[in-house]
């Protein structure tokens, strides 16, 4: 017998059940899909299919109604905490609020509907948006050029160190490393192998920044160049910057700015202008397009002049007055590769075109053009005004929280930080066995999501907290209330016990994580 | 002054008070002055969001694609996706949460990506799938990756069937993985394998870890899986299958042919067109390789108190734990698309999957009966069979004939040479190239678009 | 202080807390509001409007950021059930599932950004829409014609008393009185007396049906009409119901059909064949157009030929092809009230006519437009063969439940019923105390919205559950199986606390009513 | 077979034989054969979704009005919603609940509600709201059905400024109340109430039991308030306000000036322009009046804990308890837009209502100065001041300027005779009816198409 899919009591609203997963709710027979009518001929499977390569059956999926498929979902959907529930203070993540009005752009039928291999006659708005979008990240970047293939972060970084090494090897030269802090995210230490290339790691000085002794011991021609966030994964400002660039160039390296806290500089200062040759930005991240449950995002890559001729192609281009003379590069034309006039003369202004030494391809198609969409529209709705007050306002909450949770979690740098701010357990831990994991357990039972644990790794018992500019003060007030109540409760008799049970009141208590990776159940059908 | 930020001016100078600084600039006094900004950011102002919208609407509008009968395919396809998918997969609970990093709160996720896991790799015939790549291609890079690791060996045969923007970014990302990528080419339409597994294929001299294939391929032809299998086993490498997930619905599961890796592109799981993204990187494999996996996976586990909860889990096998060493520096991903596939795969069902397959299948072997009858348009794979999609040779450039049949309501297809460049590749001549036009038929395509799009067909190659 | 955006306690997802009103999360200064630039010059308040009448100040309303905006609603979504969470089993309300297909409909710019007094040369597409309707909700009731101007069933009642005395005026017949069943809805007497009728109760027999002889004994030539529900609310059909129209007809009065119940009949058996001469159908019930929380509805009137006359108008007509002669009535054209011809010639096929002898306008335009377009859409995925598959399969899931439940409620008229089914917590009560509001109470803890309680009144401890159709067997058996927990529940030791506990998984528990009404709070400004 | 129904066959069977039946058909054993229907409904088969969406939409397409730039108004009115607005109203739970019966699981609406009412209440400066009406013309009838009640007399004064359809709605459902309603005519677009509180106006003998009055009044003439409530003083009669609740942000609050009700249209709140609905009917009174509300209220209170709760309260005025003797007939109502509302008043805010309101204002003004300058066109109302919509005379009979316009590109407004037919009324003569265009100008309106309207009201007024 399969489940009930018109009880409810897996929302919250109502109990504290699981729910079923859709194969427990099927049931043989049922359906949901409508196809339209086409008046095509119904020739059977084998007058079709070879009978070597036919299936026997049916690919076994669900069978559920339309009225069970919606109510599934939906209560699926009231267990899932979002932005747009409450506050996500999540550390590195910039989880601001993603506003409305970029859905329904990205819903808009001229832009969602479009085929990525319709001719450029018939995309002209969608290669003018990717153009202005591009150039509007120049703009707040400080960079010549950027290819907006990469669909998130680490492919960005990973397309950054391909042209790292196109660049180097155009000048004949081969080097082998490419230095990262020890602060820094995973994903860049993962993309350098990923690039071909070797880590070296560059440790953190006291103060949380480049240990510049450190970095000039570790520079030489080997190395192809340096991978840094700044503000760093600390949630500081590089203050050597300008040296470390100084530094990395002198030796003949380039500068790969992960863009990821982009959100704390915007219209202050701008990568290009401190030194860096390669920057990828999240959009998922400072330009609000929202994160998906894990995705997806978007990660363009903006270079240096020297840098344009080895970008991905082919990319969309404002063709110049001359005919079939594209700004840049090898005019790739209407359908990427042929010339860019076949639609009426005159009327394509945009078109495709692959630059001299372009590293190729990285992306299917053009990248995650509807997420591009969606930053075109807050970045517009912003302007420069605008962006420059996020990251004040960005910068103005992470300060505040610092200072007031000062006395009662450690902040291991203790200085004013950028867009957000690394408290520490470390000595609520050693007090009272209460750990950073339970603090961000109990912050789900005062109705926050948690901040990052346990990153940095350079940080013991790290709680990286980002508030964003869309939190208001009285959020953070609320915030910092509930943080300092945890303290304050590990502190008092039986306080572990209790931080251990947290959370108590979400329809899961705490998950056994060991268990699912020792008893592997990838999916329904390998349940014991 | 048009922003989304809830601070009000007393609030700025009460907070800006409370941190003992005089100004908002004084935020920023760890930013060396001689690198700010002096004048602010060389953009407009903020706009208000109602002209915002009103300026993307006119983008929006300045494109013409959308308003074509769609016939193009090359991965990315005009599939149904009905309101209630969209109104499901739109939820904002799913839309705007973060990676499920904590599992108490983010259950609803969790399991749709499960199902969604479970759904992919019934398809893949497979028993695991992960929680989404970025799209078919980086799928397909991940699992040469993955390949190459499992078999310890650096040479990849590709068939040339296998989409040439797969095959091109496999060339991209090879630079830095340092993969030696050897294209099979095709004859007739399918991979010219070598008759004895030592025949040499291209100038790999080194026997290969990796063997890709496409099942069906990009021209829409059905490859001999078996053969590919038994090749692999001789050189006691992996195999790849980059398979259409809908075609899937009809066909041989890759699994069921051995594969040990399956890729796809999931964009027709209730993914609109986007011109080109987001899309859906599908990734399945083998238990063997499950600790290789690239991403992120879902699994069942147990609360506290003993119920069904899902985690993510195996991350050791991820980039924030194992960094340098990690099996893929993959972090965000595509899961709002996964989730969206989990919803649309319910909403079709067992059988209509299999319907949709069908359908396509029908209406690709009507456009194909009707199509031979024009004059000097031949099939370009010749008898090979097809399911949902077909290649044709067009008298005039293909390019032509698409830029043509726009302007009478078609999207006529892809022409070849915008995929595999003018030169064409070992799946096509620089004149097939030029010349060859790939089209899709989907089950939204009725009779009367069918022959609509024949008519003009029929004008568009008259020179 | 104002209340924290940020905090999500009031999710039931996190907590049980209860959430701020926009008034406790506002601040002085905080906005979301965005409007377009339009260049008009800024002339000041004082410039444009005399002194005399502007206000003071602006009218207090709450300032809150978008973000907060978001969250606040967010949250409180989450605290609302729905039939998108499960199932909803009202009795009368025909809580079936709600295609999502409508919501794409009802939201497409060509009918939701029409203004209603634009002229009918530019809403063509509407006019044949209510056309269109009209014929199929003809066909499914077996009239003439209908009216869409009636906003919900209740307006449609009051609209067809209308028509009633209008048809009795024009035969220059006073008729004072309106029979009605003791089962009828409350909005029947209601309407009956803004009709300008007095109600005559007609008490229903021990069958659960309209008692003949109290029937005949009330009727005379001062009967203006009857107001029947067939089936009736307590889910029977009325077997009598030739013997009773020939009855009412034969003293000259009508018979008016309320059609809520309507889904239990589509394809079965229509009003006009039974011998009704007016039919209000709920488009918020039978035919799917979601509830809206309270609204809005749709209740069109349908009548036979004779009273096709008095309709209200002006009513959309699909125009004859003779120059400016629609079917019926008087053609009000274009603009209502002008010719119908003024677009192209030729163009316009549909047109405006007000009846001859109208009653008048009901709606201050046309009715609820949006909720008829969702209407169609369901009655075209149907088709005649579907509607009758909703009513064989909502009478089916009513009976199933109702021989299943026979062992644990009383079943107050056992007998085959329709499309829901009475039950009563009578014994119970007697054995144990728990009254139907405890049954309904611990419902709500079962995961399930609780049926209809104490209607029809002519049932003690009514328990009135109507499954619909889009409720599957799996979901019937997992209500069944609560219901029989419930009631062996309350056998048990210390059954009667646990069920005037209940519910209490639920954000709040049971509300004081009695309060409510005693020290009113209308308004977050009325707060003692 | 298209439908939403989850029974497979195998579970048809088994429920029959469950009930001891043999077929569908004997579940309609009760309806006699002889009225059955025999050969099904004359309706076509169902058809699929997917086609039913397109023959909407090709419905929708049908309609020309929506692309035209909106200048009318009538009650109905082109203003801003955001997206953020339609999200949040469009969230399922809003849109698929019932009426709040089980206030334990509906604190969603309920509190919705509430935060509407308040804000309402506000508006009209009055203490109670209620969860609304079906629209305006629906609000008026139950004003005037409550203060014949409280003044215990059916003569009913009106203004002719009040929405013509209103008052045709109020006539008609005087057929059935009883009440007399008397028109009071305008002059120089406004009420021309009699000087002397003893003066006759129009046939009704009997004193006014209730007075209304438009605020501004159709024509967009603002009212004197205060004469009004000295005549309803001195008829110990009760003052109805029907106010344009946008205009209200700008304008004196109709409770600070005496009105006991004040009802209005209040689908400028975020409602879609719809064809005319669902709209919102707005209905405030004073605390006195509060046992004689139609329809429903939301209350606040406590549950068994304390915790703040919110409830439908005093409900035994409503149709369900009090059956012939309740308020109103009225049960279903407009729940979901009342709900829009407060979503739309929450995200304009207390400066952003006053900010539409001032640049409608701003917008009526331009148009005004601009279009005295077509020659032959005129203010219908003269020198009346107004504040977001007017009314202009042209040469050539409104309605033909109305078509002429629309080939423009603009819905140049609502000509009079379609409202209050073409006889005029007490608010217009016959001529000026034929000759009327009530023009509107929201806070949408730029200089751009203001300008663009002028020029095109100058080409379609040259007969
Ligand atoms: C500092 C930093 N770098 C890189 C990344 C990688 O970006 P993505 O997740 O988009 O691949 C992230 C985000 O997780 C990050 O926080
Ligand atoms: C039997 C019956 N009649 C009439 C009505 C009134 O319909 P409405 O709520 O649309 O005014 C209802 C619905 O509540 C009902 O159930």
């Amino acid at each position: 017998m399969s489940a009930a899919g018109g009880r409810a009591l897996s929302a919250p609203l109502m109990g504290r059940d699981g729910e079923p997963t859709l194969f427990e709710l099927s049931e043989p027979g049922r359906s949901s899909w409508q196809l339209r009518t086409t008046g095509v001929p119904d020739w059977s499977e084998d007058e079709l299919i070879p009978s070597g390569h036919r299936r026997t059956g049916p690919v076994p999926l669900a069978e559920v109604s339309e009225r069970d498929l919606v109510a599934h979902f939906t209560r699926l959907s009231h267990r899932q905490f979002s932005v747009d529930l409450g506050a996500y203070p999540l550390g590195s993540c910039t989880m601001k609020y993603n506003p409305k009005v970029c859905d329904t752009v990205a819903a808009l039928p001229g832009l969602a509907g479009v085929h990525p291999a319709a001719p450029a006659s018939t995309v002209q708005g969608w290669l003018a948006l990717v153009v202005e979008l591009e150039e509007a990240l120049c703009a707040v970047t400080g960079m010549a050029a950027a290819t907006f293939q990469p669909a998130a972060g680490a492919a960005g970084e990973l397309t950054g160190l391909l042209l790292m090494r196109a660049y180097h090897e155009s000048r004949r030269e081969t080097r082998r490393r490419v230095l990262i802090p020890d602060s820094a995210h995973g994903t860049n230490p993962a993309s350098v192998t990923l690039g071909g290339f070797q880590v070296t790691t560059v440790p953190s000085d006291a103060r949380g920044c480049v240990d510049m002794e450190a970095l000039r011991a570790a520079l030489d021609t080997d190395v192809a160049g340096i991978m840094l966030t700044n503000p760093n994964t600390l949630g500081l400002f590089e203050e050597d910057i300008a040296a470390i660039a100084d530094a990395v160039h002198e030796v003949g390296g380039l500068l790969y700015y992960d863009g990821a806290n982009l959100n704390a500089i915007l219209g202050v200062v701008r990568p290009g202008d401190m030194g860096f040759d390669i920057v990828h930005l999240n959009l998922h991240k400072t330009f609000a397009t929202p994160h998906g449950g894990g995705g997806p995002g978007a990660g363009p890559v903006a270079v240096s002049e020297r840098l344009v001729d080895f970008l991905p192609g082919p990319r969309p281009v404002r063709l110049g007055t001359g005919e079939g003379s594209p700004e840049g590069g090898r005019p790739d034309g209407a359908g990427e590769g042929r010339p860019a006039h076949a639609g009426p003369p005159g009327a394509a202004r945009y078109g495709w075109a692959t630059p001299a030494r372009s590293i190729g391809r990285v992306h299917s198609w053009h990248g995650n053009a509807l997420v591009l969409a969606r930053a075109l529209t807050y970045i517009r709705v912003h302007g420069g005004d605008g962006l420059r007050r996020v990251a004040e306002r960005a910068v103005l909450n992470a300060n505040w929280l610092r200072v007031r949770l000062a006395g009662s979690y450690d902040v291991p740098f203790d200085r004013p930080c950028m867009h957000e701010v690394v408290l520490a357990a470390a000595s609520l831990k050693r007090r009272t066995g209460v750990r950073a994991l339970d603090v961000a357990k109990r912050l789900l039972e005062e109705g926050f999501h948690a901040p990052t644990v346990y990153f940095p790794l350079v940080v013991d018992e790290a709680l990286m907290v980002e508030p964003t500019e869309t939190e208001s003060l009285q959020t953070l007030e609320a915030l910092a209330t509930a943080f300092e109540r945890i303290a304050a409760e590990a502190d008092e008799e039986g306080g572990l016990e209790a931080a251990h049970a947290a959370p108590r009141t979400t329809p899961v208590g705490r998950v056994d994580e060991a268990r699912a990776a020792r008893t592997l159940v990838p999916t329904y059908d390998a349940r014991p | 002054m048009a922003d989304y930020l809830p601070h009000t001016e007393t609030e700025v100078g009460a907070m800006l008070a409370f941190l003992g600084l005089g100004s908002a600039e004084e935020l920023f006094a760890a930013v060396p002055a001689a690198l700010r900004l002096a004048g602010g950011l060389a953009m407009a102002p903020g706009e208000p969001e109602p002209d915002v919208l009103a300026h993307m609407e006119s983008l929006a509008d300045a494109n013409r694609a959308h308003r074509l009968v769609c016939f193009a395919g090359a991965g990315a396809y005009d599939h149904e996706v009905p309101p209630v998918v969209r109104a499901l997969a739109g939820r904002s609970e799913f839309v705007t949460a973060y990676t499920p990093y904590q599992p108490e709160v983010a259950q609803g996720v969790l399991q749709a990506v499960f199902e969604f896991q479970t759904m992919a790799a019934r398809l893949a015939g497979l028993p695991v799938a992960n929680a989404s790549l970025y799209d078919g291609a980086s799928a397909l890079v991940e699992a040469v990756n993955l390949g190459t690791t499992a078999a310890g060996r650096q040479t990849v045969w590709v068939s040339a069937g296998v989409h040439p923007h797969w095959r091109h970014c496999l060339a991209t990302f090879s630079r830095g993985s340092g993969h030696q990528v050897v294209e099979v080419p095709l004859e007739g339409g399918v991979t010219r394998w070598p008759d004895e597994p030592g025949e040499p294929v291209g100038p790999g001299a080194e026997p290969p870890g990796v063997l890709v294939v496409g099942y069906p391929n990009y021209l829409g032809c059905l490859e001999d899986l078996d053969a590919a299998r038994r090749l692999a086993d001789a050189h006691g490498a992996l195999m790849v299958v980059a398979a259409d997930p809908v075609a899937a619905g009809i066909l041989r599961s890759p699994g069921d042919a051995g594969a040990d890796v399956v890729v796809g592109e999931g964009q027709p799981f209730g993914t609109a067109l986007g011109f080109g993204g987001p899309y859906l990187g599908l990734f399945c494999c083998t238990l063997a390789q499950v600790r290789r996996l690239p991403g992120r996976l879902v699994g069942e586990t147990v609360d506290v108190q003993g119920r069904r909860a899902y985690v993510t889990t195996l991350r050791a096998r991820e980039q924030d734990i194992r960094r340098e060493r990690a099996t893929s520096n993959v972090c965000t991903n595509q899961t709002l698309m996964a989730v969206t596939a989990a919803v649309q795969l319910g909403w079709l069902g067992t059988a209509g999957l299999a319907e949709v397959a069908l359908r396509c299948a029908r209406g690709t072997r009507y456009l194909r009966e009707a199509v031979v009858a024009v004059d000097g348009v031949e099939l370009l794979t010749g008898d090979a069979p097809v399911v949902r999609e077909l290649a044709l040779r067009t008298p005039v450039p293909a390019a032509t004939v698409v830029e043509r049949m726009a302007t009478e309501g078609y999207l006529a297809g892809v022409a070849l040479d915008a995929l595999t460049g003018a030169d064409g590749d070992g799946s096509v001549t620089a004149d097939d190239a030029a010349h060859g036009l790939l089209v899709a038929v989907t089950e939204r395509r009725t009779r009367a678009e069918l022959d609509g799009y024949v008519a003009a067909l029929d004008k568009a190659v008259r020179s």
